[in-house]
């Protein structure tokens, strides 16, 4: 049929029926011409033959067209998906234990980006930095494709039947088989693990965390008689107290306790409610980087304040103890007993928790919760937390056995003990003496790489599963994209050498089945209940009250007792991003700047400025930080030096999670051209290892190391930093306006606020310019507002918005440069010396009405919409960067380099409603303009308005704290319209009349109306 | 002479690709501009049968036009809701069953080669059931819209507030082979959505915004 | 007039000559073969352009991030040179056409080697703001063409669209300018030489000029029309390229002073670049009968009289900062003065105000290496000038968060030696291509200063003819 | 047809103009004067009226602005009228610099083109009259040999008077 029509237009030379000979010829004219000897082959005719090759050329690209595509449909269509449009799955994120409620974006069958569940009763649609990044491990070219078996090679049959042989002979001869995990959420899992472990005589599963808080669990053991880490609700303490305990940023459940810790601080309900927030610890935390009052102990003293807090408040409760305490800690009295008094006054709503991992510490910390009557209500005793389940008593233990060698086999989930334990080099001695050694880690790490065999699990996107966060509330992994490898469940691989070959999925069924189901309450069929788990992505059940014991005071007779480090300290931390390491290969964590530091791409040594002087130490610089055990062995490392306001004098702070095997990939992360800089240290890894620094100690591991000797080694090494200045005070050195303030963050305290002689912004004053008004906002008014008071800067937004718009990782060299891409940024401002205020303020394009950018570009490849978007149209912009330099906020980004993605693989990660941007033009913040559009068209097609709320830019999405509110300006009833009225409204350089679109809402304090936290009037100790 | 030798060669030459340009210049556009492509596609579907003679609806195959961006080509398994059915041209049927009648046989059952294409991308057998041994092999369709990554346009909205499929791909009832025949520039884009503010869609009001990022984001 | 009658007592012309003198001076200079010095010179010069050639490609492959530019300071060296550049041009269109409105007749011999500079600096000018692109194959955009895009036009809102017109037309109305100067010279050139390539040359382009006087007639008011239309022009363009930072909102560049302050600025760079230019010139191409101390001395107030009004305005900006009560402002500046690069200011203020100051004494103005010196430090200040507006403005705007700093890559210093690679290659084959004197004008003012005593070669005066007695005392009368 | 011309060079620009003045007055037709610069006064002396050129500057200047203004206007407010960073449509003020700048180059490009047609000049046209030393520091005078009653002799007679050099007389086409 089709040969009828002969003639029909090509798109190149290879299509085109009549343009092969053509092509032949033109080449045989150059055979003829160019093969004569050059003699005989004169000027005129070369010159000829020239003109010709010019002619074909010109012809060649006058007719040469786009390549051919080919459009391949679907053989058989499945049901429920069309093409080009996104899916959402409800799962629940396996980046950490806190194992929050996510929505998997799906497109075509991949995941695209990863979303807080809204209804999960613990995040409630926040979620972090590494939940936000996990979608990048999916995608990552190093994860194991298969099983290995000594390292080669290998295939699920084959290592199977080796396994099973192994375990049949240590069945036999009784010997001892461990599984050492870190805390799994997974009930189906644990019990699995139970099975399996049911049928050898000497088998114990061991849970720890590279992170531990097991000294909670045990201090519970010993006043409440078992071993639990309660619930803390946040959201119902009305005073907080925190001992070393960075629980909006790392500690346990950091979304939940930030989401309970804004609603606790919610200043737009009436009456307005603010919770007062005290910090006591060592090092800069985020946490207290928001407290209301904040007070810099060393990790000596912190045990002291502990005590003399217990003390005070046992006097004032007049509970008679059977010991005494020693309630003195030199001049600080005044605060403490300021402290217990406030504490006292909000009986029962109130809240005390301490990061500390003395057992002691721990136990008075119950103690003075148990006096204040919390128990009940800002500790949920019945319903505990399950996201810390580590001993390390047993840790200790199995390293004993590992020692003596006893141990016959030995399973490793989700843990790297030899990088993260501090007796690591002898635990990869000693896994040389373990006869079977199996390891589910997804990638060749440095205890992976000494097992026999390596099961790899699935990536948390692949696989069911489930999580039980809290008890009662149980999360539903489900898989959003076919298994990318040979890879297999862990839940699967259990099942299969206790001989059960069920699938994951069956296994889970079933264990909800028997397990959950029945406690669920609202009975009926099972796949009914089955089908909304599957839905929701998780389900509450209720929990039996267990009746919960006296407390025994007999636990504080024989209180352990602290072992004071003494001098210089090193406080071990966990950033935001890295955590304990688990995702160093992730490029967006490693990208993410600190939200305190601002240091991205490295981990280093954090001192105070005065301390800093004392030691004479400059900022990049690199030191050795060495100690030396009672043992005598020396630990060191050597690190650059950071300079920390607000750190305590007598700590050095070090994060852990760096140095890891595999960073060697960020070598070249980045673009290369000829004088680009490696992105990692001597040793080709991103960062130091500071774990062996970590201790062991009666049966606690301990992330305080006292006795550090600091010397300077000489060399110097530039931090990435993406800040410069780090207050909104001028410098000094400059004369006149030396000293001089810029409100471009403006604050209050809450009395001040409820007096209501606050206003952020002066009444805004009608500005009549030069020009006629020709832009009146009819329609929808898109505006953005950003509640500082709320923001704790845990830069979730920044990921967020990574991975919704395509943002490209740019490497350590270029942030250098100071060339990053994010388009949300997390400003941070010091305020004070050493006692430092720290505000946040998340920075995006302020979409301003008067946009200094759009007049300035000569091509118009940045206008606004007649919704008030400030355009950015890539395709149309020639890169002269004029705009970026008039822009007042500095919120624009170049390409200047073509940044790809490190492989076709990571492109699948790539949002296709979003332009991938190339080198040589300007990109930044589109308030998700394509969001917007889908909103519309949506909108259009169910012929309904656009709700308030519909629209959620990703940043918002992802706000645990719910401090960014988009929305309509020109609808009165919107939420946004609401929040533009308060009197904490500002906007940022407002007087210039930029007309920005983006409002912020004034810091408040809770403090006194001199807006001093009394810790400022105290000699810093 | 060898010199003369070559040129005349050349000059040859020159005239045969000035006569290839001459047949191009007809056909010429801007770069990108693909207005007359015609490609030849892997089965000879003709639209003019399907969607002319036969009548049916453009979004019975291209259902996702009304839900995504995508217009999208319809999976096998739709072209087997009727083809399962019909094998051939129904003329060569009835031949078919006439002959068998006169030869008083069971008649053969005919497959055109076309729709055999079909069949064997399925893997299916002659007796249109899934053959083991045959392997699946997606149909590769050339692809004649496409529009460049940076813009984004999307089907379900145009097609929703009433936009005929005929307005941007032409009369394709009427195209056996389907033709590539508006020029698919901005400015073309535009201007619809300019004359659409005026006079609406179909007398129905309609307001497509012309913000750049209606289609750049 | 009076006032100018006292210049004339100096002779504009040394050394007595004839109108055939100056032809056959200019004519040798290009019939020679060239000098040593010149062949230094130009290989210097072309190694120079290759080095900035190769950089610029590779700039262009790999992409703008092999400058040292990041997301705070988006200009700097690049758009240094540009303004750099287009300041140096304006000082050959300053020369050629407002001098010769002011019928300040010394310009006759060096105006032809300014307007050549002139061209030449406008090159180098005009590649920076293309190459400066991130998608420099794009450039065209900048210019309203009928495209198929709505049609979506370009904004002439946007300084930089006016900027590309301003250096277009600067650029075409100066080599127009300087080639209508060039015809009757060239004109003489093809009747004084006997074949060879640049009698080809000239016969092409003299057009066929005879001097005629009827020609001659025209020619003078058209040569008029172009100084009109010039002199308006070469001001606006400055305005203009200082629009591109004034029309911005960064604290240090939206000030109203820029115009005057940067048109200032361009004609002190300029006149002293001419300085550089001829004294190295009457040298190396034996023109000191020409180009004579007198012409040094002029240009040397001029350079004293602009280097004023840059000293005036770098006061002016620094005390509206300090008046104005905005924070903002007043912090720029100081950090202008004082801040990280507060180096770069000190170079600026000491080359463009202190150093000039020297030229008040007649005997510094009269000692030519001296004044060499000067007018190369001239050059190194104004480029400062400009990378201490664009950088120091740009580093540390309005939020503390995203202040930093800046150094420049290799890269981007190759492309500033090739810019002058470039201008030298060009200035050099200018000089033994085309006469680098204006000879027609030049041989209208021999006898300046020659009325006392009788010149050579008159013819004795015949009685009774008294208008030839009057038409013989020479010009002053006619232009008076 | 052809015609008798008389050329005359004199070594001083005195001369010539003096003897010009001479020659009109005794009503003789010059063709015309060939000077390596342009002599003052001359002008006068042949009677020349002042150039038309200016005006046609002007025209184009103006012409060239209105145009241009009218264009910008058209693209911002017509045409496409695009939010561009909250300036009004027709934001004038902003259009005056390119307004400008096209008037210069139209003015520009226009005189001068204007003057080559007028002089008849162009890229490598042959030199009408082959006078060499008129492009160095001679100054030539050529008159037509028009009404019969002139004498050649007294011709010669005049141009001695004022000092001419050199005369010859010469045959040629005239255009």
């Amino acid at each position: 049929m089709a040969q009828r029509k002969a003639q029909h237009y090509w798109r190149s030379w290879e299509e085109g029926p009549g343009a092969s000979e053509f092509v032949q010829i033109s080449r045989d004219e150059f055979a003829e011409s160019l093969d004569r000897p050059t003699e005989q082959f004169s000027r005129r005719s070369f010159l000829k033959a020239a003109g010709f090759t010019a002619t074909v050329t010109a012809l060649a690209a006058g007719c040469s067209h786009a390549p051919v595509e080919k459009a391949i449909p679907y053989l058989i269509q499945p049901e429920e998906i069309v093409p080009g449009v996104s899916y959402f799955y409800a799962t629940t994120c396996g980046g950490c234990s806190a194992a929050c409620g996510v929505l998997a974006k799906n497109r075509d069958g991949r995941p695209i980006k990863l979303e807080g569940n809204p209804e999960h009763p613990l995040s409630r649609g926040g979620l972090c930095v590494v939940g936000q990044a996990s979608l990048l491990n999916l995608y990552d070219s190093h994860r194991l494709k298969g099983p290995l078996r000594e390292g080669q090679e290998s295939t699920w049959a084959e290592a199977d039947a080796h396994i099973r042989a192994q375990l049949e002979t240590i069945r036999a001869s009784r010997g001892a088989v461990r599984v050492l995990s870190g805390t799994v959420s997974s009930p189906t899992l644990r019990a699995q693990i139970q099975t399996f472990l049911a049928s050898f005589r000497d088998a114990r599963h061991i849970v720890y965390d590279a992170l531990s808080s097991s000294a909670i669990a045990d201090a519970h053991q010993a006043t409440h008689g078992e071993r639990r880490v309660p619930h803390f609700r946040f959201d119902k303490a009305d005073v907080i107290v925190s001992f070393d305990a960075d629980f909006l940023g790392t500690w346990i459940s950091p979304v939940e306790f930030t989401r309970d810790y804004a609603s606790g601080r919610r200043l737009d309900t009436l009456p307005p409610r603010m919770s007062h927030h005290t910090q006591v610890e060592s090092r800069l935390s985020l946490t207290g980087a928001k407290a209301d009052q904040r007070i810099r102990v060393s990790p000596a003293e912190n045990a002291a304040w502990i005590e003399s807090l217990a003390a005070c408040l046992a006097k004032t409760a007049g509970a008679a103890l059977p010991f005494a305490l020693n309630g003195e800690v030199g001049p600080h009295n005044s605060i403490i007993e300021q402290l217990a008094r406030r504490l006292w006054q909000a009986r029962g709503r109130c809240l005390v928790v301490c990061g500390s991992q003395e057992p002691r510490a721990q136990i008075l910390v119950n103690l003075i919760n148990h006096l204040l009557g919390n128990y009940g209500t800002t500790l949920d005793w019945n319903a505990p937390s399950q996201q810390k389940a580590g001993n390390d008593c047993e840790l200790e233990a199995l390293s004993e056995e590992l020692d003596r060698g006893r141990v016959a086999a030995l399973f490793l989930l989700h843990v790297n003990p030899v990088y993260e334990l501090p007796n690591g080099p002898a635990f990869r001695a000693a896994l040389g003496r373990v006869p079977l050694v199996v390891n589910f880690a997804d990638r060749w790490e440095e205890t992976s790489s000494l097992s026999r065999f390596l099961c790899p699990d699935h990536n948390p996107l692949e696989s069911w599963g489930d999580a039980e966060a809290v008890r009662g509330v149980y999360g539903l992994c489900q898989p959003a994209i076919r298994p990318l490898g040979n890879t297999r469940s862990v839940l699967e691989s259990f099942a299969a050498w206790s001989g059960d070959t069920r699938s994951a999925y069956e296994l889970v069924r079933a264990h909800w089945r028997e397990n959950i189901f029945p406690h669920a309450g609202n009975a009926g069929e099972f796949d009914a209940f089955w089908d909304r788990a599957v839905e929701t992505g998780f389900v509450s059940t209720a929990v039996q009250a267990t009746n919960a014991k006296p407390f025994s005071f007999s636990a504080l007779e024989n209180l352990p007792k602290i072992s004071t480090p003494a001098g210089l300290s090193m406080v071990l931390y966990p950033k935001v991003a890295m955590l304990d390491g688990r995702f160093a290969e992730n490029p967006w964590l490693q990208e993410l700047p600190d939200p305190i530091s601002k240091v991205a791409w490295d981990n280093y040594a954090c001192f105070s400025p005065a301390a800093a002087q004392r030691l004479g130490v400059q900022e990049g610089d690199v030191v050795r930080l060495e100690t030396t055990t009672e043992g005598g062995a020396t630990t060191s490392t050597e690190l650059p030096a950071f300079l920390q306001p607000g750190q305590h004098d007598q700590v050095v702070a070090v994060a852990l999670g760096y140095g890891r095997q595999g960073t060697e990939r960020f070598a070249n992360a980045g673009p290369k051209w000829l004088f680009a800089r490696s992105g990692v240290g001597a040793d080709g890894r991103v960062g130091k290892n500071a774990a062996p620094f970590v201790t062991l100690r009666d049966g606690y591991l301990q992330y305080v190391r006292g006795g550090i000797r600091v010397t300077s080694t000489g060399r110097r090494s530039a931090l990435a930093s993406t800040q410069g200045h780090h207050s909104l005070t001028m410098p000094k050195d400059l004369p006149l306006v030396g000293g001089q303030h810029r409100d471009i963050v403006r604050e209050t305290t809450l009395p001040a606020l409820l007096a209501g002689d606050f206003k952020a912004a002066p009444s805004p004053a009608k500005i009549n310019g030069l020009w006629p008004t020709d832009h009146p906002y009819t329609g929808h008014r898109w505006a953005m507002a950003i509640d500082l008071t709320a923001c704790t800067g845990c830069s979730g937004c920044v990921v967020a918005c990574q991975a919704e718009n395509n943002i490209p990782v740019v490497g350590k060299d270029e942030v250098l440069r100071h060339r990053e891409m994010h388009w949300m940024r997390i400003d941070r401002y010091y305020a004070g010396e050493d006692e430092v205020d720290v505000v946040h303020q998340p920075m995006l394009c302020q979409q301003c009405d008067n946009a200094p950018c759009e007049t300035v570009c000569p091509v118009i490849a940045t206008v606004h919409s007649a919704e008030g978007l400030n355009q950015q149209i890539y395709n149309r912009c020639v890169g002269t960067r004029y705009c970026a330099n008039n822009c007042p906020y500095k919120t624009r980004r170049f390409n200047w380099f073509n940044y790809m993605r490190e492989d076709a693989l990571q492109n699948l990660a790539l949002n296709p409603d979003v332009t991938v941007r190339s080198r040589g033009i300007m990109e930044k913040c589109s308030f998700c303009v394509q969001r917007i559009e889908a909103a519309r068209i949506e909108a259009r097609r169910s012929d309904k308005l656009i709700a308030d709320g519909q629209i959620q830019t990703a940043c918002q999405q992802s706000c645990p704290a719910q401090a960014i509110v988009f929305g309509d300006l020109n609808d009165p009833s919107s939420r946004i319209s609401k929040m533009v009225q308060g009197p904490r409204r500002f906007a940022v350089l407002e007087e210039f009349n930029f007309r920005p679109a983006v409002n912020y809402l004034a810091v408040v304090r809770n403090r006194d109306a001199s807006g001093k936290s009394p810790s400022e009037d105290r000699s810093n100790g | 002479m060898n010199d003369r030798l070559i040129t005349i060669v050349l000059l040859v030459g020159l005239a045969f690709s000035l006569g290839v340009f001459a047949v191009q210049a007809g056909s010429w556009h801007l770069p990108g501009n693909q207005q007359g492509y015609e490609p030849i596609q892997p089965i000879a579907f003709s639209h003019r049968l399907h969607a002319g003679e036969m009548q049916l609806g453009c979004v019975y195959c291209h259902s996702a036009a009304e839900v995504s961006r995508h217009a999208g080509i319809p999976p096998a398994s739709t072209c087997m809701n009727c083809h399962r059915y019909v094998s051939a041209p129904l003329g060569v049927l009835r031949a078919e069953d006439d002959l068998a009648k006169k030869e008083n046989r069971k008649p053969r059952s005919i497959v055109s080669p076309e729709i055999q294409k079909i069949y064997a991308a399925l893997g299916l057998d002659d007796q249109l059931a899934r053959d083991p041994q045959k392997n699946l092999a997606p149909i590769a369709w050339t692809r004649v819209y496409r529009l460049p990554d940076f813009v984004y346009f999307n089907h379900s909205a145009h097609v929703n507030v009433g936009v005929a499929c005929q307005q941007c791909h032409g009369p394709v009832e009427t195209m056996d082979r389907v033709k590539h025949v508006s020029d698919l520039t901005m400015g073309w884009c535009v201007n619809c959505h300019r004359t659409a503010n005026a006079a609406g869609v179909a007398t129905k009001p309609v307001h497509p915004s012309t913000d750049c990022s209606t289609c750049h984001y | 007039m009076a006032s100018q009658s006292r210049p004339f007592d100096i002779p504009l012309v040394a050394g007595r000559k004839t109108p055939a003198d100056v032809t056959r001076d200019i004519c040798r200079s290009l019939e020679g073969k060239p000098t040593l010095l010149w062949w230094c010179g130009f290989f210097l010069a072309l190694s120079l352009l290759a080095l900035g050639l190769s950089a610029v490609s590779y700039e262009i492959a790999t992409g703008i991030g092999t400058w040292g530019v990041n997301r705070t300071v988006g200009w700097a060296v690049g758009i240094t040179c540009f303004v750099f550049w287009v300041g140096i041009g304006h000082a050959g269109t300053l020369i050629s056409a407002i001098l010769f409105l002011l019928r300040q007749r010394w310009r006759t011999a060096v105006n032809r080697s300014a307007e050549a500079m002139t061209i030449f600096a406008v090159m180098c000018a005009g590649i920076f703001p293309v190459i400066h692109l991130g998608r420099p194959w794009m450039a065209y955009w900048l210019f309203p063409y009928p495209n198929t895009r709505g049609p979506l036009w370009v904004n002439f809102r946007s300084p930089l669209v006016w900027d590309a017109f301003a250096i277009g037309t600067y650029f075409t109305i100066s080599l127009v300018f300087w080639y209508v100067g060039l015809i009757p010279d060239l004109a003489t050139v093809r009747d004084q030489l006997r074949g060879g390539f640049r009698h080809k040359l000239a016969s092409l382009l003299s057009l066929g000029w005879t001097g005629s006087f009827r020609t001659w007639h025209r020619y003078e008011s058209v040569y008029l029309m172009l100084a009109g239309l010039a002199t308006p022009l070469v001001l606006s363009v400055h305005t203009i390229v200082s629009w591109d930072f004034a029309t911005g909102v960064i604290p240090g560049w939206h000030a109203t002073i820029f115009p005057p302050y940067f048109v200032a600025g361009a004609i002190f760079s300029g006149v002293a670049m001419v300085l550089t230019l001829v004294l190295v010139a009457r040298k190396t191409m034996r023109l000191e009968d020409y180009i004579t101390a007198r012409h040094i001395d002029v240009m040397c107030k001029l350079v004293l009289l602009t280097s004023g009004i840059v000293a005036i305005a770098y006061a002016t900006e620094f005390f509206t900062a300090l008046y104005s009560a905005n924070a903002y402002e007043e912090f720029a500046f100081l950090n202008r003065a004082f801040g990280p690069f507060g180096w770069t200011y000190a170079i600026m203020v000491s080359c463009n105000v202190l150093v000039p100051q020297l030229l008040w004494f007649r005997r510094v103005r009269s000692n030519l290496w001296v004044v060499f010196a000067i007018s190369i430090l001239i050059n190194i200040g104004m480029w400062f000038e400009r990378f201490v507006i664009i950088l120091t403005s740009l580093h540390r705007d309005f939020l503390p968060s995203s202040w930093t700093s800046y150094r420049p890559t290799p890269i981007e210093l190759c492309m500033l030696l090739g810019s002058f690679g470039l201008f030298f290659t060009l200035f050099l084959l200018f000089c033994r291509l085309l006469p680098v004197v204006a000879m027609a004008e030049v041989k209208g003012v021999l006898h300046v200063g020659h009325e006392k005593e009788p010149a050579t070669g008159t013819v004795t005066p015949r009685p009774g003819v008294e208008e030839w007695e009057i038409a013989n005392m020479g010009l002053p009368g006619g232009a008076a | 047809m052809s015609r008798r011309v008389v050329i005359g060079t004199f070594a001083e620009e005195g001369g010539l103009l003096a003897f010009i003045r001479a020659a009109r007055s005794q009503g003789l037709t010059l063709v015309d004067a060939y000077t390596p610069y342009p002599v003052h006064g001359l002008d006068a002396a042949m009677g020349l009226r002042p150039s038309r050129l200016p005006w046609l500057c002007f025209l184009a200047a103006v012409t060239g602005a209105a145009l241009k203004l009218l264009f910008e206007f058209w693209t911002t407010t017509v045409d496409w009228p695009l939010n561009v960073g909250g300036k009004p449509w027709n934001s004038l003020p902003a259009f005056v610099p390119v307004t400008f700048e096209v008037m210069v180059l139209s003015a520009g490009l226009t005189t001068v083109f204007a003057f080559l047609v007028l002089a008849r000049l162009w890229p490598g046209k042959p030199p009408a009259r082959r006078l060499p030393r008129a492009t160095e520091d001679r100054f030539v005078a050529v008159l037509e040999e028009s009404d019969a009653r002139f004498q050649s002799s007294e011709l010669r007679a005049l141009f001695e008077q004022f000092g001419a050099e050199h005369v010859e007389e010469q045959l040629e086409e005239s255009a």
